[in-house]
């Protein structure tokens, strides 16, 4: 039977491209379905609901599912990305830092990790904005037509946003969040299949030393998947904004936490404010201890 | 023969929002076997109340009806009743509708076949088996009726103003098509109308009914032969048909 | 199948069944009840993916209690109401128009009807583009569907006026204007009701797709941050919220129209 | 208001209009081709937000080409035949049973009446709860709408069923289950029918929301992939087409319901 | 005095699917001002066809129709209309939907008001003009419909089977009431009805139809006195009653 993947092609995680484009799944006698999700909310939804094995996303999902005591478990962190942006339209402001969206008009995702981003953003700078929801291909039309004054999409909407603005393209690169962009299995597959999961996390292990020691190779078959979405020369740009490599270690615990002491606070959530001992069942890290065990850095 | 109705201090009242209403006073009624009955009277008078009760389809409230001795408790095939809608099953054809008659005499396949023909034959429409009841005219909707209703040989015949619908033509070869069935079958009949010319050309008793509450008023034996054509009533039945419009009179003032 | 023992045919309700009439809705509420919290309890499904009924009561005393509930409640109604009026407003005035012109039913029926099928939610990206992200895409959206049931029901009404008052109205000497008002539309009008009915059902349904996005408040926007959320709960007590919502409009729109087109009782 | 010259009143319809009548959806069509193109070459609105009918030509053309238009199309009809099959299947059932019977009618009316005005889109975070984000959802989510249409209409039929058919058919010594079959189902069959024509364009509407999440194909899968890409050409050819299939089913329903209710013509 | 109808080498067709049928042959008519005219005949002879052309709803094929001598070209506040079933506007009050018939004078409000109430008083409604045409039975909405035709003054009447829809004592006293007004007021009645005795009760010249074409085949002049009694039809109109009914007879085989 084939390992269902939820997946599509994205700039994140070019050890899934390199480990399909060159056959380390199929060598390791593995039959790699991947079905695309347009958000990973919806592919953590299809986890969750049993229709695939594992699904690649951002963290915010599993916390939430960890807090909502979904059956799944997070098997590894493909890379982490610190080049989370706002981006805005010089027609309407002209944002020099991130003090400048005081006041303004801030459209993101409720509810998404961005949400998170800017809100701890926000808060740490004691700044006040005025947020407004839409769902990630809303934020670029928004922008143009100046429904918002800045907008926090997703990276794959960058390139877009550039290209849409042109000469008006702004920018603020805050830093202080990594997304940690995940692959999740659910509880019946780390169960039932543990061969299969650990052929497929070697796999990406494989893939991983691959990436890390030729990134042109690397960034072609990332630009070639995107098909015309990404450019290569906008795939390499924001190359170096990553830190691709296959682990398990414990900023993505406290991260967490954060992230489900933030949804508490905001009473999006209830219950009693999770802690690492209780986050911490919903790593399984034993197929990637197996591959490498260097890679697992868990107290 | 058989065919005998029996009404017994039948009374009937409705229960509405401002309780109940006496829609027909305590009545006693007897219909010999093979005799044509007409229940005259004012609108809401009680007429289709009675030969509803007859039917089997709504409760006496107190007192009883026997037909042939029976208690009834309900509709029964031994009943045949014809309404003044035809209430033909429009997604049948005419010979379906008289089909729907016999099925449950279980005949054989060819039986039903012939005798469902066998009756819309007696009613003239031999040719019009294949039609639905859509593409026949208001006459021939009724006649397709009667035939389904004769199909299950009832002893008592109830036609709550068969031919109030049709024109005044119509009407007259209606009456025509009913007295020659009649005449071969001699079921018992009860007849609701409220057009004295048609009981007075129809019946062999006229019993006139009175409203507020419900009851009958008069009953008269006509005894003359037929058929009997309307514009010699006056010398058939001297004075009766203008002492029974004189008696439904009152009521149609508040019309 | 039809009731075992109704030896009398016609009565078609029994007594208890009419005495029990106006308790109908608290019985089948009650049994619905029931069922809902004994599957529950038998633990059948797990609570994240069917709560009970106690802890979607619990979600909708949490909405209620910080406000949520009434803020939603008032975002809503106001977008569907401005929505409706709009959409049933130029639905009755193309529907006059096309229902007694010719030309008009000739140029725009077929378009009309083209676009009939085409659901609200297909059009969010479209209204995106056009009006933005703001309250003005879900005015179009809520709009645009009313629009269309109201235009439909209105343009048969105009056409099934019967002739016959038409002929009474004209050989009574009356001037077409007079004509079209005090004959017309009043003859239309039951059709016309029928319209603003269904509109009234199709403006909620539109009005949860419209909050899909933009939205920051609404009882479409909570139900999606708590699908985010994964907060079932809260999802049942929204479902429920919508659904009398919805009951509540109709009867009232049924209220109303029953008094204004007053001699059309079934 | 009421053509101006038409001198004898009832015949409403002007000899060159009925002439016309065949052309009638061409003519339409070509007006709105006119209105749309003169409106994008006028400059007013840019391509982006408002393209030009040959840019959806060209997008439908690509899409045609591709193979993606009879992939989608697929894909979405056959959801949509299977949810709908599923949906009106119980909804005849269950609006049979409740119309029929006291007791059912009692429990179930006002909690599906209470039902009735959730949308579908509405439940699609609960039917991924349920069903998780394949085909399971998907095939809920569009029976769940045509059920509630479907029940709606065959519970009314049932009702209304009149007396004197019921009437007739005890008389004649008809058993009840002969009783059920040929008189009041086919009595009830016109509301039916109109019920499963209701169906067939909610069956449309709930397709497109349910293919918003967890689909790769179909017309509503489609469109959100055009939208993610700001792809207003593509949406324009995607919503034309979602019109034309609507228009079209219904058509074809509506003259397989004329011949089967054939007694039933207005 | 006025009201005169002239019907000129009058013919009708109708244009349907499989080409044009005509529903009237050239005929020729005059009702004299004040007249009663009645026409009988069987159902789709064209008598609605004549009484429409008239009325203006529909346009002659060939031929012309002049109303004191002018042509029409339209319905016509001149010729009013009765209809079998009343186009009471159900919306409108009984006084209202008289009121609707003198908006055109554009009388003082005061005026407007009091001469509907007259007209609801000369039919015998003068308590029911607040309420609404579905709250009325059958005969009172005929009598406020004639209330209305008659507000507006026409010099002629056409009546489309005013009462075919009502019950034999409701359009008896309807009769009466029709004689008391026409005598009053004389307007030219074309009345259209397929009830022999209505047309012998009623008129002064009955016109007998024939359909396939449409076309009169017999006029009679009917001289007695009203009112006359159906009942005695056969003394005051000798073999005549029956030689109509012969006349129409043919045409019942295939109802
Ligand atoms: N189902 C019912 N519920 C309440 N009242 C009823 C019902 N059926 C009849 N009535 C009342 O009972 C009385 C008699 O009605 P019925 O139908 O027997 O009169 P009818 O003589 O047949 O009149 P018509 O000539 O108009 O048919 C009327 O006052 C009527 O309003
Ligand atoms: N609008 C129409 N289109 C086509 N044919 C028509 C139309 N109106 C009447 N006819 C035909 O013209 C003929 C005369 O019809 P008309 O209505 O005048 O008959 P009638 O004598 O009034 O009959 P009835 O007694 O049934 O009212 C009939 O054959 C009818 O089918
Ligand atoms: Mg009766
Ligand atoms: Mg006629």
């Amino acid at each position: 039977a084939p390992v269902t993947l939820a997946w599509a092609p994205n700039p994140q995680t070019p050890q899934i491209d390199v480990a399909i484009a060159r056959g380390f799944f199929r060598d390791a006698g593995l039959d790699v379905k991947t079905v695309s999700f347009p958000t990973g909310r919806e592919a953590f939804e299809a986890l969750a609901g049993g229709q695939v094995d594992m699904a690649f996303m951002a963290e915010l999902p599993a916390t939430i599912g960890a807090l909502r005591a979904q059956p799944f478990a997070v098997v590894a962190d493909l890379s982490r990305y610190r080049g989370s942006r706002l981006i805005a339209n010089a027609k309407t402001l002209d944002m020099k830092t991130t003090a400048d969206a005081a006041g303004k008009k801030v459209g993101l995702t409720i509810g998404a990790n961005l949400d998170y981003f800017t809100s701890r953003l926000f808060a740490a700078a004691k700044i006040n904005v005025t947020i407004v929801n839409a769902s990630p291909p809303d934020l670029l039309p928004a922008l143009l037509r100046g429904d918002i004054d800045i907008a926090v999409p997703f990276p794959t909407f960058y390139p877009a946003a550039a290209k849409a603005l042109g000469e008006n393209y702004r920018e603020v690169l805050p830093g202080g969040y990594a997304v940690h962009n995940i692959v999740a299995a659910s509880s019946p597959f780390i169960k039932m299949k543990p061969a299969e999961l650990e052929k497929f996390i070697a796999a990406l292990v494989k893939a991983d030393a691959i990436v890390r020691a030729g990134p042109a190779a690397a960034q072609a078959l990332v630009a070639e998947n995107l098909k015309g979405a990404f450019t290569l020369e906008s795939v390499t740009k924001m190359w170096g904004e990553y830190d691709f490599h296959t682990e398990l270690a414990d900023d993505l615990t406290d991260l967490l936490v954060d992230q489900g002491a933030w949804l508490i606070e905001k009473g999006a959530v209830k219950g009693a404010a999770p802690t690492a001992a209780s986050m911490r069942p919903y790593i399984a890290e034993a197929a990637l201890r197996k591959a490498d065990a260097s890679a697992v850095r868990l107290k | 023969m058989s065919g005998r109705v029996e009404i017994q201090d039948l009374s009937i009242s409705f229960h509405g929002r401002g309780g109940a209403t006496q829609a027909l006073a305590p009545t006693n009624l007897t219909l010999e076997p093979g005799t044509f009955t007409a229940l005259i009277g004012p609108s809401g008078c009680g007429k289709s109340t009675i030969l509803n009760a007859v039917a089997g389809f709504i409760a006496p409230t107190a007192g009883k009806i026997l037909i042939d001795g029976k208690r009834i408790g309900g509709p029964n095939p031994g009943v045949g009743v014809i309404f003044q809608q035809y209430a033909l099953f429009p997604w049948l054809t005419a010979l379906s509708n008289v089909k729907f008659a016999l099925k449950r005499l279980s005949l054989p396949k060819g039986e039903m076949e012939s005798r469902a023909m066998d009756c819309l034959a007696e009613v003239g429409l031999a040719d019009a088996g294949g039609k639905y009841p859509g593409q026949l005219s208001g006459g021939m909707k009724q006649r397709v009726a009667i035939a389904r209703t004769l199909a299950g040989e009832p002893g008592v015949l109830l036609m709550d103003e068969p031919f109030g619908a049709l024109d005044a033509q119509t009407r007259l070869s209606m009456h025509e098509l009913l007295l020659r069935i009649w005449d071969r079958r001699k079921a018992t009949i009860l007849f609701v109308t409220h057009d004295v010319d048609e009981a007075l050309a129809l019946a062999d008793i006229v019993h006139v009914m009175a409203s507020a509450p419900g009851r009958v008023i008069a009953t008269h034996v006509l005894d003359a032969p037929r058929p009997r054509a309307a514009s010699k009533f006056d010398t058939t039945f001297p004075g009766l048909r203008e002492s029974i419009l004189g008696l439904l009179r009152p009521a149609v003032s508040t019309q | 199948m039809p009731g075992p023992a109704a030896v009398f045919a016609g009565s078609r309700d029994s007594w208890v069944a009419r005495a029990l009439e106006p308790l109908t809705p608290l019985l089948s509420f009650a049994m619905v009840l029931a069922v809902w919290s004994l599957v529950c309890l038998s633990g059948i499904v797990s609570d994240s993916v069917f709560p009970p009924p106690w802890q979607a009561w619990e979600a909708a005393v949490e909405l209620y209690q910080t406000g949520v509930l009434a803020s939603d409640f008032a975002a809503s109604i106001s977008r569907a109401a401005i929505g409706f009026a709009i959409g049933a407003t130029l639905g009755i005035a193309t529907g006059l128009l096309t229902g007694r012109t010719a030309l008009f039913s000739l140029l725009l029926n077929p378009f009309l009807r083209v676009m009939r099928p085409i659901p609200a939610i297909a059009l969010v990206p479209v209204a995106i583009v056009w009006f933005g992200i703001g309250e003005g895409s879900k005015y179009f959206l809520i709009s645009y569907t009313v629009f269309l049931t109201v235009w439909f029901n209105t343009h048969h009404g105009m056409e099934y006026v019967p002739d016959i008052y038409i002929r009474a109205s004209r050989c009574l000497g009356a001037p077409r204007w007079r004509e079209f008002c005090t004959v017309t539309i009043p003859a239309a009008a039951p059709h016309i009701l029928g319209g603003i009915r269904l509109g009234v059902a199709l403006a909620l349904l539109s009005l949860v797709a419209a909050e899909l996005s933009g939205a920051t408040s609404g009882i479409g926007y909570r139900l999606q941050e708590a699908r985010q959320y994964i907060r079932t709960d809260r999802m049942f007590a929204l479902l429920i919220e919508l659904g009398l919502l919805g009951a509540g409009l109709d009867w009232i729109v049924n209220q109303i129209g029953r008094r204004i087109v007053h001699w059309e009782q079934a």
